[in-house]
């Protein structure tokens, strides 16, 4: 089920890929993105879509990763190209709200790319995400940043 | 002047582009251990390579080029994370611990 | 230009020798891999090297520009690059099992498929 | 690599790689790309799929043993090169003909027959390289 | 599109091809086709078996087709894809390949046939046999090509296959043996690559017959004379020639008989072609002057083979120095250049394909009755089996060059070529050679035939597989040592088309094509 | 009549239809068989003696079939008086060699062999005397020396057979290359193959600069064949072979092949000063060589080798001679050879066959039991004493008729004649009288008469000894003259009988007889006097022995200095090579590049690059550790593909970065299962060594790269492509065109190559040593079958 | 008065010349180290590098297609790094000797 699901934005990316949006193409595309899902059939067999997709949600959400994301490679340039680097890094546990492994993956990987943090690993339980920040000063702001962040709006979007 | 809009957004994308990458480089240079380079690896060398390949397609002046250099852009974005995750982890669990004047590390007190 | 990529080679070339001298199997594997780019930097050079524009026949053109880059010797680095790629493959598998089977990296202490003990054929008759 | 993250991107990145793979095929007769690069993304793909699932995940996906795939490649080149021989040209003619499918001209040839056989044998060759080699792992 | 109706004539051969010229082409396309059919089967072990051996008689006859067409008609020209020469690749064949095309399969079928007992169950499943028509496709390709990018693409598929031969079994002297193997044979390629990079910088072009048209005008102008010694190092590491023969004798031993008996009939006569090809054929005036070296190369060779035979206890090391010697033999009919000499090694290398692969099957069946393959511990041979040694005997006195076998009338050739021309000292080191490996022959005869066992050794039948082959080649050893006319001509004939390649040069560009 | 060709042709055959068909007949008929096979023989033998008249006419047959004729060369046969007498020995004596082999043998499980083996001998033997091209002969003559190995070593469960088979092989096979090369030059001197048409060229060979070594090489095979000093120590160890070959192949037919080839080139090569030194001097020491030897000896077989050797050694002498009379007398002499001799030898073996022992010392007084045999062993010792009414007493007549001179090269070599010949009297009767006479002793076997097929042989021939001499006329015209003619290679007349001429050589003949009288009256003291005098003698005999080893540790001396068993070595000695090929040439044929050009144009962001591979480079090479190395080996890559996308190759730099890349996953999949040792240092010398070597590498190849890019540029083939590439081919991308259409066919191999990869890297990983055990759990392929 | 073309080729060669500076700073780390994630890391950066660099040739030469193959190369960069990490992870411990190798999976 999810793999029809997920084989229409492939077959959009096909279209916008080869630049030719004529019908023909997008039947091509569709067939070609079914073809390769088929092949990770396995992988996407015991996981069920996301109960609720809410595009809102996401499209707020991608508005706010464009934004941390221009600001963390600023921030990091800053902290680069600053003579004397004041750095006070270090990993931190940050445990977790989300349960999904889509959603946790999400996480980690907008706090990655978010100024000041990096994920490094999820527990076996997947109750804790371990998170190396740049600034790792006061733990409890960093965790109650990402809680406030990215992890309520992920759940905003994909329920 | 639809020719210079585009033109000198692509010199601003250019140099943008061109400016994060140096920095990450600096940045990996610079940066005292394996985790804080990661931030600069993964932050601004994702940027600075996504502002290249999107000055490129906004240049060429075809939509289907653009949506590739998008493509391209959104598959860093995704796959930066996940190296970043997968390589970090890995040097953390074969002892390259964080360096010296990290000031705490959860992760070995597990 | 060819003067400048000449030199190129020749430091490639140097290099690749410098390693497939050693004797350890894996400095050789990687002497191997930089060889394959040296012969492919040779060949380009030897088809004489323009600047950027590649031979690709643009939309509506029905042949090549002139000063567009010679394109046999670029065929031929792909047919080779495949081909040491293929053979840097065999051989960096073929390393790791000697190292497997034989317990080292060391060309100089693997004396399986020529005995170091070689006694003296029969004398008699 | 067990985790939960890679585990979860993995096989969007397979699905994405292995359709770029083919995009990249079709269109290197004109641009930079063709069957052995295509091939080499295609074996790629697998190799992110089979780190993250394991080898037997993939040769469950790819339901066919990979050096059976390679050397149907290989007779797909041969054979289009061949073919000529019923049109009385020699060895490697490309031979193109135009079928119209569904109102559109469709340029096919025994060339493209040719680079889809080039793409099979490196998807095939290069993913059996990397599953033998993952799968000592488990010896 | 409108796009200018393009002139076809100026860029494609536009008459229909005869079928006849398909000859050039089909044994190398079956034999790729086979192999990528077998690789399909490789969980069907005895129906691989079965096709390949099939697959390599067609092969065989197709050879003979081809060598008949050429014979009767001259050498032909293909060219693929219809691209007019030197633009396509062609497959241009004369006498002199055809000759080693068909030599080639006898070889192949004959180790093909061997191994279908010889190879193990494990060495079948992962890939034998497609090996073998890939390595066929490779030695017939690198045969019948007439462009020499093309001939170096051949040489890389025979030398991956014959990597996959060489470890089929993963033993640790196998896998010592192919890592020095494919190092030094990986040098070697690669220097002739080098050498074609150099090639095409200086004449633009890689179609042989368009270069040996071009070779006069360009010396003086082009480093021609480091190119043809280049070509010649290339060509006898792959020969292994003295002094870099290492890879042979450091690997012909380990892997299975069947596989050493395909590399003895085929690998070391492919660089001989080669070397034929290109320095006899393309560069002439070079290969002229460097006529004293390849000599002196030769010579060593030879005598550097002879003593290794002399010094060797393990059969199959003591075979692989009797093809260094042999090698050593053709090297000198290269340096001679004469009709005589080139004739004499081009009538070796067929010879030298037929009897190395039968006598690498007698140590086969050597190793398997007496069980070991040092002629320290082998014994008893000739009292368990008169037609083995028979067999035997026949096959290493034609290894000395002694008449009435094949071996003979090519030293007759390059001892009267070298005395021809003055060179005493190659007459007396090619006759020395002989001598030697009479010596070393016969202590082989004499230990491990003559000199009873401890024990009797019990009777061991001879399969089919292994008689039909060994009777095979044995009868051609000693029909071409009785009857050698046929192949003495053959042999001058395509020595002469080395010498004086017009008639190849024609095929390829027929007058009225436009160049 | 029927076709004499034809006929010819058969009778040279029928030693090769006797040996294809004596194993079936000895299986199905026994010994007997040898009746039958006799026939084949004898059918030569009288199509042979058919011929006579007409070779005694004075005529010679040359005839054949065309053979191999791109090297003029004809299966033809030249018969005059030289080769018929030849043939009508081999074929005569070899008649009766089979039926004395029949019983000789009997019983024996490899009789059928044998007879095989005697059969091709006999074959052989007949096609180097009537062979008319040099190499027919020359490939008989190998023949012979490799059916006397197969004969020699008939015993082959004895050490010493097995050793006296090599040696055989390896003297007369190694003198037969010489014999190659000498015939080669003959070859090339006259421009003719055939034997009967170098009779005309004697002059032209004579006056050749390359006489000498001609000659020198032709001696070497007639003097290995025939056994000469030095070369004399193997034909007495010839006698390991069963009696049968002694008599035929050692005694009345191969060992005179030389001798054959001395006459027969006589009227080539003969009659100049170095021929008329040579021979006598190597023929006069084997004379005085072999007599000696011989008397040492207790064996009856090893005596009759070591005359053997001085008969030799006195046909030899007698051919160089160079007299008038010395031809007639070695003519003369070899005909009696062959059947005194023969017969002796096969009296030995009766001896050996009926007692079990053939030490002379052990043997006394078998005249009651074996009459006959006494009785033919005297009368073919009287012939070999030279006693009349023997055609040896003919022979020797005439010898010293010939040698008889007033100069001191005439005394010297009558001297040593008288010698040899007074010890040959000696052993004659020592070997044909000792045993016979006295008491009986205890023997292995009880001695008694041998059987019919074995005492047939010996006596034919002792008979013949006898009737050749009381008819001498008719002899010396059907045979001895012709005979002598084709050697002098001018018409001869013998003329001797048994009638003798009082003077010299008379008196001669009667102190050769007093002096073999003496020696045989004291053999015993003689014995031990030689003995003695030899003890500390190291023969050559011995030295053949260290020969072989002192070769074979040579051997292996040098093959462990050119095959170090080193890897390293080889690729050092391998890019040795390199470095030469690459610098002499361009040094000395003036290749080196004509000048030297920097780049004006050279951008920031190509010579950016280009400093990023050779930083690339250094990482690689400075790298500490392997690993690092490894890591360092992806940027030197990355740089030549930002290279070739510089520089107007994306498809390169496309395939670059992604092979490049592969190649960095397979090391680190590959790497993952290392266990390396943290670092591997390379010290000192070797270490500028390789530094040395690898700096010459690169410059070679950069100096040739600089000057073959500097000539102007055949663009004719890029142009095409450019040209066709869209309009014909259908496609934009040149490169692409190229690969899949212009150029196909190497892609169809280069992707081969890629699919083998994939199956032999399968094979290395999967296959595991001796055991072949595979993966139990996760081989998909277990699945599969 | 500059064109718009003029612009853009010189922001490109500028870029270039940034990147080249990148390029080698990276390299640097690629040779320094010290530890292998850190080299591994620095080719990671290596690849980002070079798809900007192929990036700013597309805008420079005007052809879109080596966008392509800048995406992949990324593609394939990424795969790298994978199987770097799991080198890494089941190589061993900081110093790259001894036995303190976890076999994962
Ligand atoms: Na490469
Ligand atoms: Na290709």
């Amino acid at each position: 089920m999810s793999v029809l699901f997920l084989s229409l934005p492939l077959a959009v990316a096909w279209v916008a890929v080869t630049g030719s949006a004529s019908p023909h193409n997008f039947v091509f595309g569709l067939a070609l993105s079914l073809l390769s899902l088929a092949v990770v059939r396995e992988a996407f067999a015991d996981r069920s879509p996301p109960r609720r997709i809410s595009p809102l949600h996401i499209l707020l959400l991608a508005g706010l990763f464009l934004k941390e994301l221009a600001l963390s490679a600023w921030r990091v340039a800053l902290t680069v190209l600053s003579p004397r680097m004041q750095l006070t890094p270090g990993i931190l546990a940050f445990p977790l709200t989300v349960r999904d492994d889509f959603q946790i993956t999400l996480l980690a990987n907008l706090i990655t790319l978010t100024p000041g943090t990096l994920s490094v690993d999820v527990s076996e339980d997947r109750r804790t995400l371990y998170v190396h920040a740049l600034d790792c000063a006061d733990p409890l702001a960093v965790r109650r940043d990402i809680a406030d962040g990215f992890e309520r709006r992920i759940m905003e979007a994909f329920g | 002047m639809m020719d210079y809009t585009l033109a000198i957004a692509t010199a601003l994308l250019l140099l943008a582009g061109a400016f994060f990458a140096l920095v990450a480089a600096i940045g990996i240079l610079r940066l005292p251990d394996l985790y804080t380079r990661m931030h600069a690896a993964s932050k601004a060398g994702t940027v600075g390579s996504g502002l290249l390949l999107l000055a490129a397609g906004i240049y060429s002046g075809e939509l289907a080029v653009l949506a590739r250099a998008l493509a391209g852009f959104l598959f860093f974005i995704l796959t930066a994370p996940v190296s970043a995750h997968l390589l970090a982890k890995a040097a953390h669990k074969t002892g390259h611990f964080p360096a010296d004047i990290s000031v705490r590390d959860d992760m070995r007190m597990r | 230009m060819e003067v400048l990529f000449a030199i190129l080679v020749g430091l490639f070339f140097s290099a690749a020798v410098y390693l497939i001298l050693s004797r350890f199997s894996i400095r050789i594997m990687l002497g191997i891999a930089i060889l394959g780019n040296a012969v492919n930097l040779l060949i380009f050079t030897a088809g004489r090297v323009t600047r950027e524009v590649p031979p690709i026949i643009p939309t509506g053109a029905d042949m090549l520009p002139s000063g567009a880059a010679n394109p046999l010797p670029q065929a031929l680095i792909l047919t080779a690059i495949v081909i040491s790629f293929s053979f840097l493959a065999f051989l960096l598998v073929l390393t790791y099992r000697a190292y497997q089977e034989l317990g080292t990296d060391d060309t100089t202490r693997m004396h399986d498929a020529e005995p170091e003990d070689r006694s003296l054929p029969p004398l008699g008759y | 690599m067990n985790t939960v993250i890679f585990r979860t991107v993995a096989p969007f990145i397979t699905a994405l790689m292995l359709l770029f793979s083919v995009f990249i095929l079709l269109r290197g007769h004109n641009e930079p790309g063709g069957g052995f690069i295509g091939g080499l993304i295609a074996a790629s793909a697998l190799a992110i799929y089979g780190i993250a699932f394991g080898v037997q995940a993939v040769r469950r996906a790819m339901r066919f043993h990979p050096l059976a795939i390679a050397g149907f490649g290989l007779l797909l080149s041969c054979i289009a090169g061949l073919v000529s021989i019923f049109f009385a040209m020699p060895f490697m003619t490309g031979l193109w003909i135009y079928p119209v499918v569904f109102g559109v001209e469709v340029p096919l040839s025994s060339v493209m027959l040719f680079d889809l056989g080039v793409y099979l044998v490196v998807l095939g060759a290069v993913a059996s390289i990397a599953l033998a080699l993952e799968e000592r792992e488990m010896d | 599109m409108a796009a200018p109706i393009p002139d076809l004539s100026a860029a494609m051969v536009t008459t229909p091809v005869p079928p006849a010229h398909w000859l050039a082409i089909l044994p190398v396309a079956l034999c790729i086709s086979l192999g990528a059919l077998l690789l399909m089967l490789r969980s069907l072990p005895r129906l691989q078996a079965w096709i390949a051996i099939a697959g390599l008689a067609v092969v065989l006859f197709l050879d003979a087709a081809l060598l008949r067409q050429v014979v009767e008609h001259g050498p032909l020209t293909m060219v693929m894809g219809r691209w007019l020469p030197p633009f396509g690749i062609a497959f241009t064949v004369d006498v002199f390949s055809a000759l080693m095309a068909l030599a080639a399969a006898v070889a192949a079928l004959s180790a093909g046939i061997y191994a279908l007992s010889d190879v193990t169950e494990s060495g079948r499943r992962y890939g034998f046999f497609p090996l073998l028509m890939l390595l066929m496709a490779g030695v017939t390709g690198a045969f019948l090509t007439g462009d020499i990018f093309n001939l170096y693409v051949w040489f890389e598929v025979l030398l991956i296959s014959s990597f996959g031969l060489l470890i089929l079994g993963s033993e640790r002297a196998q896998i010592d043996g192919a890592l020095k193997y494919a190092v030094l044979n990986l040098i070697a390629t690669t220097l002739f690559l080098i050498s074609i990079g150099i090639l095409y910088a200086s004449f633009g072009t890689l179609n042989m017959a368009d270069i040996a048209e071009r070779a006069a005008g360009l010396s003086g102008t082009a480093p021609l004379m480091t190119l043809a010694c280049l070509f010649l190092l290339a060509f006898a590491m792959k020969a292994a020639a003295f002094p870099v023969n290492f890879w042979l004798p450091a690997s012909y031993h380990t892997p299975r008989i069947a596989v050493s008996a395909l590399f003895a009939g085929l690998l070391t006569k492919v660089g001989i072609y080669a070397l034929l090809r290109v320095l006899v054929m393309l560069l002439p005036v070079e290969r002229d002057e460097l006529s004293l070296l390849i000599s002196v190369v030769g010579a060593l060779t030879i005598i550097v083979g002879a003593l290794g035979a002399l010094a060797e206890t393990d059969l199959r090391r003591l075979l692989g120095y009797v093809v260094i010697s042999g090698i050593g033999n053709m090297m000198v009919g290269a340096a001679l250049g004469t009709a005589d000499g080139l004739s004499g090694a081009v009538f070796y290398a067929l010879h030298s394909v037929v009897l190395m692969t039968a006598l690498y099957l007698v140590a086969g069946e050597a190793g398997r009755r007496g069980g070991s393959f040092s002629i320290a511990a082998l014994a008893g041979l000739y009292r368990q089996n008169g037609w083995f040694a028979a067999i035997s005997l026949m096959l290493l006195l034609a290894a000395c060059g002694l008449p009435p076998f094949s071996g003979f009338w090519p030293k007759v050739l390059l001892v009267k070529a070298s005395l021809d021309v003055g060179a005493w000292w190659l007459a007396g080191a090619i006759l020395l050679g002989g001598f030697l490996l009479t010596i070393a022959c016969g202590r082989v005869f004499l230990l491990a035939y003559w000199r009873p066992a401890l024990m009797a050794l019990p009777p061991v039948r001879t399969g089919w597989t292994a008689s039909l082959p060994l009777a095979a080649l044995t009868i051609l050893v000693i029909g071409f040592g009785i009857l050698p006319e046929q192949l003495l001509q053959l042999a001058r004939s395509a020595a002469e088309g080395l010498a004086d390649p017009s008639a190849y040069i024609f095929t390829v560009f027929p007058e009225g094509t436009i160049r | 009549m029927a076709d004499v060709t034809a006929l010819t042709f058969l009778a040279l055959c029928l030693p090769l239809i006797g040996a294809l068909a004596a194993p079936f007949i000895i299986r199905a008929f026994g010994a007997g068989g040898a009746w039958l096979l006799a026939v084949a023989p004898l059918l030569a033998f009288l199509h042979f003696l058919r011929l006579l008249p007409q070779i005694a006419d004075g005529e010679i047959i040359t005839d054949g079939y065309d053979w191999v004729p791109v090297l003029g060369l004809r299966f033809s046969w030249f018969l005059d008086g030289l080769s018929l007498t030849f043939a009508l020995l081999i074929t005569g004596i070899g008649t009766l060699i089979v039926l004395y082999a029949g019983g000789y043998l009997k019983g024996h499980p490899d009789q059928g062999r044998f007879f095989s083996f005697i059969f091709l001998f006999m074959g052989a033997m007949l096609g180097v005397v009537v062979s008319d091209s040099f190499l027919m002969f020359f490939i008989f003559w190998e023949l012979t020396s490799i059916t006397s190995f197969l004969l020699i070593g008939f015993d082959h469960e004895r050490e010493a057979a097995r050793r006296a088979a090599l040696q055989a092989l390896v003297v007369t096979g190694g003198g037969g290359l010489l014999l190659l090369a000498g015939l080669l030059l003959l070859w090339g001197q006259t421009g003719v193959a055939q034997l009967s048409e170098l009779l005309q060229f004697g002059d032209i060979v004579r006056g050749s600069p390359l006489y000498f070594a001609t000659l020198l090489l032709v001696l070497a095979g007639a003097f290995t064949k025939s056994a000469q000093f030095p070369f004399h120590f193997w034909l007495p160890n010839a006698m390991e072979a069963p009696t049968p070959v002694s008599a035929y192949l050692h005694s009345a037919t191969m060992v005179k092949a030389g001798v054959y080839l001395l006459m027969r080139l006589n009227p080539v090569m003969g009659a100049t000063s170095a021929w008329e030194v040579l021979l006598p001097i190597f023929g006069g020491l084997t004379l005085a060589t072999g007599s000696v030897l011989a008397i040492r000896q207790t064996d009856l077989k090893l005596k009759l080798a070591y005359t053997t050797v001085s008969s030799l050694g006195l046909l030899v002498l007698l051919t160089g001679f160079g007299s008038d009379y010395a031809v007639e007398a070695a003519v003369l002499y070899l005909v009696a050879h062959s059947l005194f001799k023969g017969a002796l030898f096969m009296v030995a073996g009766i001896i050996d066959h009926e007692t079990g022992t053939r030490n002379i010392t052990r043997l006394r007084g078998l005249r009651k039991a074996m009459p006959l045999t006494f009785a033919i062993a005297m009368a073919a010792a009287f012939s070999m004493a030279g006693l009349p009414p023997f055609f040896g007493f003919l022979a020797k007549e005439e010898i010293y008729t010939a040698l008889v001179g007033g100069d001191l090269y005439s005394i010297l070599a009558t001297t040593i004649a008288v010698f040899g010949n007074a010890l040959m009297f000696a052993i004659a009767f020592a070997v044909a009288m000792r045993p016979f006479l006295g008491r009986p002793v205890e023997t292995p076997k009880p001695p008694h008469e041998a059987p019919v097929l074995l005492w047939l042989g010996p006596a034919v021939l002792a008979l013949a000894g006898l009737l050749v001499a009381l008819f001498s006329g008719v002899i010396h015209g059907a045979i001895s003259s012709p005979m002598a003619s084709a050697v002098a290679g001018i018409p001869k007349a013998v003329s001797i009988s048994l009638v003798p001429h009082v003077g010299l050589p008379l008196a001669l003949s009667l102190l050769t007889i007093l002096l073999g009288i003496a020696v045989y009256w004291q053999l015993d003291r003689s014995r031990t006097l030689v003995g003695y005098l030899l003890h500390s003698v190291q023969g050559p005999d011995r030295g053949f022995d260290h020969v072989i080893a002192g070769l074979v540790r040579f051997a292996h001396h040098v093959i462990a200095i050119v095959q170090p068993r080193r890897l390293d070595v080889y690729v050092a000695c391998t890019f040795l090579c390199v470095a030469a090929i690459l610098f002499v040439p361009l040094i000395s044929h003036d290749e080196l590049p004509l000048g030297f050009v920097w780049p004006a144009d050279l951008r920031l962001q190509e010579a950016g690059v280009m400093l990023i591979a050779l930083f690339g480079l250094a990482a690689v090479l400075i790298a500490r550790d392997r690993l690092t190395a490894i890591v360092s080996l992806g940027i030197q890559g990355f740089a030549v593909a930002l290279i070739f996308l510089l520089f107007g190759a994306p498809d390169l730099a496309f395939t670059q970065f992604m092979v490049e890349t592969l190649a960095v996953v397979i090391l680190a999949l590959v790497m993952t299962r290392l266990r390396l040792s943290p670092t591997d240092p390379r010290h000192g010398a070797r270490r500028l060594f390789d530094i040395a070597l690898s700096l010459a590498c690169g410059l070679g190849f950069a100096l040739l790269l600089m000057r073959s890019t500097d000539a102007p540029f055949n663009t004719a083939l890029t142009d095409f492509f450019n040209a066709h590439s869209k309009l014909i081919a259908h496609g934009a991308n040149v490169v692409n065109v190229i690969i899949v259409d212009f150029r196909g066919t190497d892609t169809l191999g280069e992707i081969a190559v890629v699919a083998v990869t994939g199956l032999a890297i399968l094979a290395l990983i999967r296959i595991r040593g001796n055991s072949e055990r595979r993966l139990a759990t996760n081989d998909p392929d277990a699945e599969e079958a | 008065m500059i064109t718009p073309a003029a612009i853009v080729s010189t922001a490109a060669i500028a870029a270039l010349g940034i990147l080249c500076v990148a390029l080698l700073i990276t390299v640097w780390r690629v040779i320094a180290g010290p530890s292998l994630p850190d080299r591994i890391l620095a080719l990671d950066m290596l690849t980002g590098i070079a798809i900007g660099f192929i990036a700013v040739v597309a805008v420079r030469t005007g052809f879109s297609l080596y966008i392509d193959i800048a995406i992949a190369l990324g593609l394939v960069g990424f795969l790298a790094t994978v199987a770097f990490a799991r080198f890494v992870l089941s190589r061993g411990q900081v110093g790259d000797a001894g036995p303190g190798t976890q076999r994962r999976n």
